[in-house]
C-alpha cells in the first residue's frame, strides 16, 4: 500500500512489489545486509541464518500451498525428506552435479506432493490436512524399508560438499552463501507466483472451488499444482539442507517438523509471501535465543538442572505460539497491514 | 485358525481402543468444530494424572480414579478458559491452530510436572488375560473396549437426540449461527474440551493400564487418527465400525504381512485404508456430507 | 592453568530426556574431579556447556555452528544419532571429536571417524550375551524373539544387525521374529505368545523402557514370567524395574552392555561414583545411563591427559584430542573399570578389537553382575 | 408514540478497526410494533442489526460510540448469548440454517433455553403456526428450498419465545407467492403481539407491514417516519418503490443513465 | 432500443433438451428443454425449489443431469466438468455470492481473464518480460470492465468487505471479464432496492448493446423480468409449465396460480 499521496501512473507501476524509491533503498539496504552478515555477524547467527534461509525456502511452498491456496498440509516435512532424499541419491549414487542434484531433488519432492494433490481433489478441509500426515507415514516407511541399495534404509545417506565450478561449499560461511542464493531466488519466484495468474487461481480455488470452476479454472489440476509447487519448494529446501548436513536420514523429517512449519506460517499470517519470512525469523528466533538462554540460564541458576529448563521452554514456546494465535489470529503481517493502514490515514483515527 | 481368530478378537479390540482414544477427538470436533491437534496430550496429561493419584499419591483405585478424572476434567476447562474463551467469535481455523501451540505447551507442561521418565502406570484392570481355550483376551482390552462401545453409543445418543447435545451439535455447524441463537459458544467449547479431557483419560487408562507412561505415550493419538477420519469426524457410532475395521486389518497386516516384508507394514495400514476410503468417501464413512449448492 | 571448553549435547525435551539427567551429571561429576584431581597439577581446566537438542538432527545442526564459534570446544559430549548424524560429516573440517557414550550404529561403521563410540554397536553386545548365554544354557543354538520398532532408524539398525549375526551364526541363535511396536506399545500379550509359540527362548528389547515393560507385562499376563529379556543401557534393569513398579518384576533378566554394570557391589566403578557424588555433588542415581555418561568423559579426560602431557598445556586442540584417543590404549585401570581395555582403531568409530562386555541381571530381587567380560564374537557389517 | 423496546442512540460501528459502516444512528422500536429499516446496499443495515444483536464482534467489528438500550437494560457489546436470553433475536442475513441439520432439530436447538416440556409446547405451536414446516420435519434443512429454509430460520426465531425479532432481508431471493407466505407469516406474528424489526430491500411488502420507517443511507439515517408518510415520500417513491412521479412503474428499460446518479448525500 | 430487431434471434446458441435431473427422492428437473438464441434474454422464473438453479447448474455443467443434451454452440457439453464449460464461452454469475472474498475486486475479475491468459508457472515464478506484459494488458481490459460498472472506487477493496449490492456487481464484473458467448444469471438482482436494480437493469441492457451476448436470467422481480426479457420460460416443480413472450406469460393461468398468485400484476 502506498503511502497516502502517491499515486499509480501506470497499471505496470500498480502491479509492481517496489512502488516508492525508498522501498527500493530499503530493500537494497536489506539485501546488502543480507550479503554483508558473515563479515559482521558472529558464526553462530550465520548458521542460524543459514538454517532461517533453508526453512524459509520450504515454508515458501507451505504458504503458497496452504496460504494461498488454502489446503493446509501437515506433510510438509515429508516433503521436504523427498527432495532431501533424492537430492543425497542423485548426488552420491550418480554423481549428479549440485547445480543438477538440488532441483532435481525439488522435481522428486513435487511428484510426490502431485499425489497428495491429486487426493486433494476429492478430499477436503480437516479432512485433507489429516490425510496429508499420511506423507509422513508413508515416507518413513518407504525410506525404512524399501532395499537398503536404493535409499540408505536406517543407514541414512551421506553425501559431499556441494560443489560449483570447481568451488567447495564447505564451510560455513560459503554454505551461508549459496542458501542465500537459492533462497532468494526462490523468494522472488514465490512473490512472481503469488501475484501472476497462477496465485491468482491458486487464491481463487482457496476462496471458493465451484466459483472457480465456473470461471473456467481446472480446479483438480489447480490444487495438484499447488501441491506440485508447494513440495517443490520443500524438496528444493531438502536438497540444500541435504548438502548442509551432508547426511540426510528419516528422522530429520518427522510429523513434528511439520507442525513446527504450521507453526510458522500461522505466526507469519497466512497466504502472504512475506508473512512467510515473518514467521520463519520470528519462531527460529524464538527457538534459537531459547537454546541459547538455556545453557546461560543453568549456568547462572545451577539447581534447576537442564532438563527443568529446557522443558520449561516448551511451555515459553508454546505459549508463544497460542498467544500469537489468541491476540493476533491473523499473524503478524495481518498487524503490519493494519499499522500501514493507520499510517496512511494519520492523523485521522479511522 | 486359532491364530486367526486370536488376530481378530484382539485387532477388534485394539481398534475399539483407537476408537476409544478418536473418540476425544469427535468429542471435541462435534462440541466445537475444532479438530484437536493435542489430543495425545490429552491422554498423556490423563494417564499422568492417574499415574499421580494412584502411584504418586498412593490413593487407592476408587479414589484416584475419581480425583484423577475430576483433575484431568478442571484441566480440560482451564485449556478453554485460557485459549478459547478470548477467540469465541474469531475464525475456526485459529482455534483449530491454537491447538498446535497446545501441543507444544502440554509437552513442556508435562515435561515440568511429571519428569520425562517412564513411570510406573498403576494396574487398573487385572492383567491375567480371560482365556477361552486357545484364545487369549487381555482384561483391560477386552472391559476397554465393552466401556468404549458403550460410550460410542450413549454419546451418539447424546449428541443426536438429546437438546443439549443437539445444541452442541449447533456450534459445529457453525459458530456464529449457533451464538445467533443464545447458544453459548464459549460453553459448548468448555464442555467439549472437558469432555475431550475426561474421554482421553479414559483412553490412557486402557491403553496403560499396567504398563507404563511417559511423555511418547501421546503417540496414540497419531493412531487413532486414521479411525476418527474413517469414521467420519461427526460420527461417534460409526468410531465403533470404524475402529474395529482398522484394528482387525491392522493385526491381520502385522501378524502375516510384517513376517513378510520384514517390515512394520501393519502400522501403515490403517492410513492406506483411511485414504482409500475418503477417496471414495470424502467425509469419512458416517461423516457428515458436504452440501454444496450454487 | 589453561581453560579448554568441552560442548555437551543433551536431549532434555525429546524422547530420551527420561534418562538425561544422570547421564548429564555423571559426565559433568567426571569433569569436576579430573579438574581438581589431575588437571590442576597439569595446569588444564575443563569446562562443559550444556545444550539442549532435542535429540532432533536439525537442532544440532543449527546449534552446532554457533557452539563451535562460542566455546572453540577440543571435544563434544553427544548422546547418540542426531549428534552423529547431523556433525560426522563436518567434524573432519572442524577438527573436533565427538564422544558417545552409547554404542556404534552400522550406518556409522565407517574408517577414519571423528565420531567415538566408547562401545561396540549393539547388535556386538547383544551378539556378546548370546555366546555367553549359549554357553551358559548349554550349547543348543537359543531361539530368540525380537521387539523392537521402526519409529526410529536406530532400533531399525539394531534389529537388522542383530538378524544379520543370527544369520552368519546358526549355531548361536536363531531369530523367530521381530515383532514391530510404536513408541508406546498398545498391549503385547498377541505378539509375544506368538514369539513364545515360535519357541522363543529370550526376548531381546534393545529400544525403549515403554516396551519392555510392555513385553514384561505380556509374559507375566501369559503365566512365562520364566521367560528372561535382554535389554541394553539406555533401557536397562533398573530403569526399565522402576517403570514396572519394582526391580522383582524383572526378576531373571538380563542387561548388556560393554561397560561396567552399576550393581551396589563394591566394584572400582562404584567406589569412583561414590567419590563423585560424596566429594563432587554429584546429583545423579548409579544407573546404566550414569554409566554412559561417566564412559565418554572419562575417554575425553583421559585424552587430554595425554594430550597435554605429551606436548604441555598450551595449544591443546580437538585434533590432538583424536589423535590421542586414536593413538592410545586406554586400559580398564584407567576408568575405573567404568569400561573394559578399550583401543580405538581407524577402521570404526568404536573399539573392535579384544571386545567383551558386562552382563546384569535380577537374581532374588537383587541387580547383580551376572557375567563379566564376556568376549564378544565376530560381528560382521550388515 | 409507545414506549420503545428497542433504543439505538448514535451508534457507530467500526470493522477491522479501519471501516466506519455505521455513523452514529438514533432509533427506536416501540413495543408490539413493526419498525423497517431501509436503504441501498451497503447501507450499513445489517451491520446494524449485528450491531444490536453484537454479532458484530464475530466479524472484527465493534460499537465504537452510542448506546443500545433493550427492554431498560444497555446490550451495548453485551455477548450475544444474553442478548438472545433477553429476548432479543437476531434472524441473520442469507437463510442460514443449520444445514446438517433436520428441520426438527433446527427448531429443537432454537428452543434450547427453556425445560423440555416448554420445548415441546413451541414446537407444536410452531409447526401448526407455520404448517409448511412440520411437513418437512424430517428433512435435512440445506437441502429445502429457499422459501422453505426462510420459513425455517423465522420458525427457529421463535422457538425461543423473544419478544422482539430482528430479520435480515427475509423476502431475499424468494418467489413472488413466498414472498406473501412469508409476509403473511410475519403479520400474523406482529398481530399476536410480537415485536419486529425488519431491514428489507423489497420496500413495498415491508412499507404495507410496517408501522414506521427508517431509511438509511452511507452509515447514517436520512429519512424517517410513519410508513404512510414514507410511502408518499417522493424520493421513496421514485429511488426504492419504482414509481414514476404519477404513481406508475417505470419500466426498467426506460431508465435514463444521468438519473441513476442522484443520491441524497454525497 | 426497448425493441430488439427480432430477425437477429436466429441462431441458437445454447440448447438443452429433456434434462432430467434427480436428487434422491427428488426429481429437480423432469424433462426440461430450452433454447437460447443468438443476442435475446431468456428469463427462467418459478417458484422456490422449482428447478431453475439446477437448470442453471446443469448448463454450467456443475450437476450431470441423468439425461438429456445439452449443446453450447455445434457441441455437446454434456457431461463436461465446468471449466470446460466455462472455457467454451459459458460464464455465469451466482445465485448468492460466491465471490473471492479474500481477494481484492481488480483480483477477482482478473480471475476473470484467466482463461485468456497464457503465461505458464515458469514464467509466473520469473515474472519478467511476457508474464508482466500480459499481466498488464488483461490489467487494461478488467480496468475497461471497472469503469463500465463503476466500480473504480473499490478496485482495490478486498470484496470479503463489501457489502451485498457490490458483491453482486464484481460478481457480474467477473464473468463479463470472461468475455462470453453466453451469460447465465441466477437471481443477479436479490436483495437490491429499486434503484440498484435499475442500475443492474441498465448494465445489463448495456452489455447487450455493446456485446450482444445472449443472456439467460433467473429473477424473482417480475418486474425487472417483463421489462428485460424477450422470451420467458417457467419452472414449476422440475418441468416447465410455460413458454412464451412475457406479455403471454403474464396472463397464461398455469404462471398465475403456481408463481404470480392472483392479483399480482
Ligand atoms: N465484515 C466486514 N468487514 C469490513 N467491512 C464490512 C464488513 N461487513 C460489512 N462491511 C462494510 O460495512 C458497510 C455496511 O455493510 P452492511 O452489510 O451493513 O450493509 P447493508 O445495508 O446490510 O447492505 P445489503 O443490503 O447489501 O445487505 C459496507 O460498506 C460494507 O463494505
Ligand atoms: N445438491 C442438492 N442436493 C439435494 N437436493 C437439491 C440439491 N440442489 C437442489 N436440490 C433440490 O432440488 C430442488 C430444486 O432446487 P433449485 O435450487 O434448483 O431451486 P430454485 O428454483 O433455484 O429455487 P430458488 O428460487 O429458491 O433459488 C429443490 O427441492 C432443492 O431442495
Ligand atoms: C537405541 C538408541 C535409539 C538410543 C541411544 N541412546 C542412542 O541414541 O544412541
Ligand atoms: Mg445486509
Ligand atoms: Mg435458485
Amino acid at each position: 500500500m502506498d503511502p497516502a499521496g502517491i499515486f499509480a501512473t501506470s497499471y505496470r507501476q500498480d502491479q509492481s512489489l517496489i512502488r516508492t524509491r525508498n522501498q527500493a533503498i530499503a530493500l537494497l539496504i536489506f539485501v546488502v545486509a543480507l550479503f554483508a552478515l558473515p563479515m559482521v555477524a558472529e558464526v553462530r547467527s550465520v548458521a542460524v541464518m543459514t538454517s532461517m534461509l533453508i526453512t524459509a525456502v520450504v515454508i515458501l511452498g507451505l504458504q503458497i500451498n496452504t496460504g494461498l491456496a488454502g489446503q493446509v498440509n501437515i506433510g510438509q516435512a515429508a516433503f521436504m525428506g523427498v527432495g532431501a532424499y533424492s537430492t543425497a541419491v542423485l548426488a552420491s549414487k550418480l554423481h549428479l552435479p549440485f547445480w543438477l542434484a538440488l532441483p532435481a531433488g525439488g522435481v522428486f519432492a513435487a511428484l510426490f506432493g502431485l499425489i497428495f494433490g491429486l487426493a486433494a481433489v476429492r478430499i477436503k478441509g480437516f479432512y485433507l490436512a489429516l490425510t496429508t500426515i499420511a506423507a509422513q507415514i508413508l515416507f518413513h516407511f518407504f525410506v525404512l524399508n524399501l532395499p537398503q541399495k536404493w535409499l540408505g534404509g536406517s543407514n541414512g545417506i551421506t553425501l559431499e560438499p556441494a560443489e560449483l565450478f570447481g568451488f567447495r561449499f564447505e564451510t560455513d560461511i560459503s554454505m551461508y552463501y549459496l542458501c542465500l542464493v537459492v533462497a532468494m531466488i526462490m523468494i522472488a519466484g514465490g512473490y512472481g507466483i503469488a501475484r501472476s495468474r497462477h496465485g491468482r487461481i491458486f487464491a481463487a480455488v482457496r476462496d471458493d472451488d465451484v466459483a472457480s470452476g465456473m470461471m473456467g479454472i481446472n480446479v483438480v489440476r489447480t490444487k495438484a499444482l499447488a501441491f506440485l509447487v508447494g513440495a517443490f519448494y520443500a524438496g528444493i529446501g531438502g536438497g540444500l539442507w541435504a548438502y548442509y548436513v551432508r547426511f540426510v536420514a528419516i528422522d530429520q523429517f518427522t510429523l513434528i517438523h511439520s507442525i513446527w512449519f504450521i507453526a510458522m506460517i500461522i505466526v507469519g499470517g497466512m497466504g502472504s509471501i512475506t508473512g512467510a519470512l515473518i514467521g520463519v525469523f520470528v519462531i527460529r528466533m524464538a527457538q534459537e535465543s531459547i537454546t541459547s538462554m538455556g545453557p546461560a540460564l543453568i549456568e547462572r541458576i545451577p539447581f534447576l538442572g537442564g532438563d527443568l529448563v529446557f522443558a520449561a521452554m516448551n511451555i515459553f514456546l508454546g505459549s508463544v505460539i497460542a498467544g500469537f494465535l489468541i491476540f493476533e489470529p491473523r499473524g503478524l503481517m495481518h498487524r503490519w497491514n493494519i499499522a500501514k493502514r493507520s499510517y496512511r490515514m494519520w492523523p485521522y483515527p479511522y | 485358525m486359532i491364530d486367526f481368530l486370536n488376530y481378530l478378537i484382539n485387532g477388534a479390540l485394539t481398534g475399539l481402543l483407537y476408537a476409544l482414544i478418536a473418540m476425544g477427538f469427535v468429542v471435541i470436533y462435534r462440541a466445537s468444530k475444532v479438530f484437536n491437534f493435542a489430543q495425545g496430550e490429552l491422554v498423556v496429561f490423563g494417564g499422568y494424572m492417574v499415574w499421580w493419584t494412584v502411584i504418586q499419591m498412593g490413593m487407592p483405585l476408587w479414589i484416584g480414579l475419581p480425583v484423577a478424572f475430576v483433575s484431568a476434567a478442571i484441566f480440560g476447562l482451564m485449556i478453554e478458559r485460557i485459549f478459547f474463551a478470548r477467540l469465541v467469535g474469531e475464525s475456526v481455523f485459529s482455534m483449530v491452530m491454537v491447538t498446535i501451540g497446545l501441543l507444544i505447551l502440554i509437552r513442556g507442561v508435562v515435561l515440568v510436572m511429571f519428569g520425562p521418565q517412564v513411570r510406573a502406570f498403576p494396574m487398573v484392570f487385572p492383567i491375567d488375560p480371560l482365556i477361552f481355550g486357545d484364545i487369549l483376551i487381555s482384561r483391560s482390552m477386552l472391559y476397554g473396549g465393552l466401556l468404549t462401545i458403550a460410550l460410542g453409543f450413549g454419546l451418539s445418543w447424546f449428541f443426536n437426540k438429546t437438546r443439549t447435545g443437539l445444541t452442541m451439535t449447533a456450534v459445529a455447524e457453525d459458530h456464529q449461527v449457533a451464538m445467533s441463537m443464545g447458544i453459548s459458544v464459549q460453553r459448548s467449547i468448555a464442555f467439549a474440551w472437558i469432555l475431550g479431557s475426561v474421554l482421553s483419560t479414559l483412553g490412557a487408562m486402557v491403553h496403560l493400564s499396567g504398563r507404563s507412561i511417559n511423555m511418547l505415550s501421546s503417540d496414540i493419538g497419531l493412531a487413532a487418527l486414521p479411525v476418527a477420519l474413517l469414521a467420519g469426524l461427526e460420527s461417534l457410532a460409526g468410531l465403533l465400525l470404524a475402529g474395529v475395521l482398522v484394528g482387525v486389518i491392522q493385526g491381520l497386516a502385522s501378524a502375516y504381512l510384517d513376517p513378510l516384508v520384514g517390515g512394520a507394514i501393519g502400522s501403515v495400514f490403517p492410513f492406506i485404508i483411511m485414504l482409500l476410503m475418503l477417496l471414495i468417501r470424502p467425509t469419512g464413512m458416517f461423516g457428515w456430507k458436504t452440501i454444496e449448492r450454487v | 592453568q589453561v581453560t579448554y571448553n568441552i560442548a555437551g549435547i543433551a536431549d532434555f525435551t525429546g524422547p530420551f530426556a527420561d534418562i538425561m539427567k544422570d547421564t548429564t551429571a555423571c559426565r559433568r561429576g567426571v569433569v569436576d574431579w579430573w579438574n581438581d584431581e589431575v588437571g590442576k597439577s597439569l595446569g588444564v581446566t575443563l569446562k562443559v556447556k550444556e545444550y539442549d537438542s532435542r535429540y532432533d538432527v536439525a537442532q544440532v545442526a543449527s546449534l552446532w555452528p554457533g557452539i563451535k564459534a562460542e566455546l572453540n570446544p577440543i571435544a563434544i559430549f553427544g548422546l547418540g544419532g542426531p549428534d552423529s548424524n547431523a556433525l560426522q560429516q563436518r567434524l573432519p573440517n572442524d577438527k573436533i571429536p565427538l564422544l558417545l557414550g552409547t554404542s556404534g550404529y552400522g550406518f556409522a561403521w565407517k574408517s577414519d571417524s571423528w565420531v567415538f563410540n566408547a562401545r561396540a554397536t549393539y547388535p556386538h553386545e547383544a551378539a556378546g550375551f548370546y555366546a555367553w548365554y549359549q554357553k551358559k544354557m548349554g550349547g543348543a543354538p537359543l531361539k530368540v524373539g525380537v521387539i523392537s520398532s521402526e519409529v526410529s532408524p536406530a532400533y531399525v539398525d539394531i534389529h537388522k544387525g542383530v538378524e544379520r549375526f543370527a544369520k552368519d551364526n546358526p549355531q548361536i541363535l536363531e531369530v523367530v521374529e521381530t515383532i514391530y511396536t510404536e513408541a508406546q506399545p498398545t498391549d503385547l500379550t498377541q505378539q509375544v505368545n506368538r514369539l513364545l509359540r515360535k519357541g522363543a527362548t529370550v526376548i531381546q528389547v534393545f529400544n525403549n523402557t515403554a516396551s519392555v515393560v510392555a513385553t514384561r507385562r505380556a509374559l507375566q499376563s501369559l503365566g512365562k514370567s520364566n521367560i528372561p529379556m535382554v535389554v541394553s543401557a539406555h533401557n536397562g534393569l533398573l530403569s526399565s524395574g522402576k517403570a514396572l513398579g519394582d526391580l522383582n518384576q524383572m526378576e531373571g533378566s538380563y542387561e548388556v552392555y560393554g561397560m561396567a554394570i552399576p550393581t551396589e557391589d563394591p566394584t572400582t566403578a562404584r567406589a569412583f561414583f561414590e567419590k563423585l557424588r560424596t566429594q563432587y555433588k554429584t546429583q545423579a542415581n548409579f544407573t546404566s545411563p550414569c554409566m554412559m555418561g561417566l564412559a565418554m568423559s572419562l575417554l575425553t579426560v583421559r585424552s587430554v591427559e595425554h594430550v597435554v602431557k605429551a606436548k604441555g598445556p598450551a595449544g591443546v586442540t580437538g585434533a590432538d584430542v583424536r589423535a590421542a584417543l586414536q593413538t592410545n590404549a586406554f586400559p580398564s585401570e584407567q576408568t575405573f573399570g567404568v569400561l573394559p581395555n578399550i583401543k580405538f582403531s581407524n577402521e570404526a568409530p568404536f573399539p573392535t578389537s579384544g571386545l567383551a562386555v558386562n552382563i546384569g541381571t535380577i537374581e532374588k530381587g537383587k541387580y547383580k553382575l551376572a557375567g563379566e567380560n564376556a568376549p564378544v564374537p565376530n560381528v560382521n557389517k550388515w | 408514540m409507545e414506549l420503545p423496546v428497542l433504543e439505538l442512540n448514535n451508534v457507530e460501528v467500526l470493522y477491522s478497526e479501519v471501516i466506519l459502516a455505521v455513523k452514529g444512528i438514533t432509533a427506536r422500536v416501540p413495543k408490539g410494533q413493526c419498525v423497517t429499516l431501509l436503504g441501498a446496499n451497503g447501507a450499513g443495515k445489517s451491520t446494524t442489526l449485528k450491531a444490536i444483536s453484537n454479532l458484530i464482534r464475530t466479524e472484527d467489528g465493534r460499537v465504537t460510540a452510542g448506546s443500545i438500550t433493550f427492554d431498560g437494560t444497555n446490550i451495548t457489546g453485551a455477548n450475544p448469548v444474553d442478548v438472545v436470553r433477553q429476548g432479543l433475536v437476531h434472524v441473520m442475513e442469507g437463510r442460514k440454517v443449520l444445514r446438517h441439520m433436520t428441520v426438527e432439530q433446527n427448531l429443537v436447538v432454537g428452543g434450547h433455553m427453556g425445560s423440555g416440556r416448554e420445548a415441546k409446547e413451541r414446537l407444536d405451536e410452531v409447526y401448526s403456526r407455520i404448517k409448511r414446516l412440520a411437513a418437512l420435519r424430517d428433512r435435512t434443512a440445506g437441502y429445502l428450498s429457499g422459501g422453505e429454509q426462510q420459513l425455517l430460520v423465522i420458525g427457529r426465531a421463535l422457538m425461543s419465545q423473544p419478544k422482539l425479532v430482528m430479520i435480515d432481508e427475509p423476502s431475499l431471493g424468494l418467489a413472488p407467492l413466498m414472498v406473501e407466505e412469508v409476509y403473511g407469516l410475519l403479520s400474523d406474528l406482529k398481530a399476536s403481539g410480537l415485536t419486529l424489526l425488519i431491514v428489507e430491500q423489497n420496500t413495498r411488502v415491508a412499507l404495507e407491514l410496517a408501522d414506521y420507517g427508517y431509511v438509511m443511507e452511507s452509515g447514517r439515517i436520512v429519512l424517517e417516519g410513519p410508513s404512510s408518510q414514507l410511502k408518499s415520500n417522493e424520493d421513496v417513491r421514485e429511488f426504492y418503490l419504482g414509481l414514476t412521479v404519477e404513481g406508475e412503474r417505470k419500466s426498467f428499460r426506460d431508465m435514463k443513465h444521468y438519473r441513476r446518479r442522484k443520491r441524497w448525500l454525497g | 432500443m426497448s425493441d430488439l430487431p427480432k430477425g437477429k434471434h436466429a441462431e441458437i446458441v445454447l440448447s438443452a433438451s429433456h434434462l432430467l435431473l434427480k436428487f434422491g427422492g427428488i426429481v429437480a428437473l423432469n424433462d426440461v428443454s430450452i433454447d437460447v438464441r443468438d443476442d435475446e434474454l431468456l428469463a427462467v422464473i418459478g417458484p422456490n425449489g422449482a428447478g431453475k438453479s439446477s437448470l442453471m447448474n446443469c448448463l454450467s455443467g456443475f450437476y450431470r443431469p441423468k439425461a438429456g443434451e445439452i449443446r453450447l454452440g455445434e457441441h455437446s457439453i454434456r457431461g463436461m466438468g465446468t471449466h470446460e464449460v466455462a472455457a467454451r464461452g459459458l460464464a455465469r454469475t451466482f445465485q448468492g455470492t460466491h465471490i473471492f472474498s479474500g481477494m481484492t475486486v481488480i483480483e477477482n475479475l482478473m480471475v476473470g481473464r484467466h482463461l485468456h491468459m497464457r503465461t505458464n508457472l515458469i514464467q509466473s515464478f520469473c515474472h519478467f518480460g511476457p508474464a508482466v506484459r500480459e499481466e498488464v494488458a488483461h490489467r487494461e481490459a478488467v480496468e475497461e470492465i471497472i469503469e463500465f460498472l463503476e466500480i473504480e472506487s473499490i478496485r482495490h477493496t478486498p470484496v470479503g468487505s463489501l457489502g451485498y449490492g457490490l458483491r453482486k456487481r464484481v460478481d457480474l464484473g467477473r464473468a463479463l471479464a470472461q468475455d462470453p458467448k453466453i451469460l447465465l444469471m441466477d437471481e443477479p438482482m436479490a436483495g437490491m432496492n429499486t434503484e440498484e436494480k435499475e442500475d443492474l437493469a441498465r448494465f445489463i441492457l448495456d452489455v447487450r448493446e455493446a456485446k450482444h451476448i445472449p443472456i439467460v436470467l433467473v429473477e424473482h422481480d417480475m418486474g425487472v423480468v417483463m421489462d428485460l426479457a424477450d422470451r420467458v420460460a417457467v419452472l414449476d416443480f422440475g418441468r416447465k409449465i410455460a413458454e412464451g413472450t412475457p406479455k403471454e406469460i403474464q396472463v397464461d393461468p398455469a404462471v398465475l396460480k403456481a408463481y404470480l398468485g392472483e392479483g399480482v400484476a
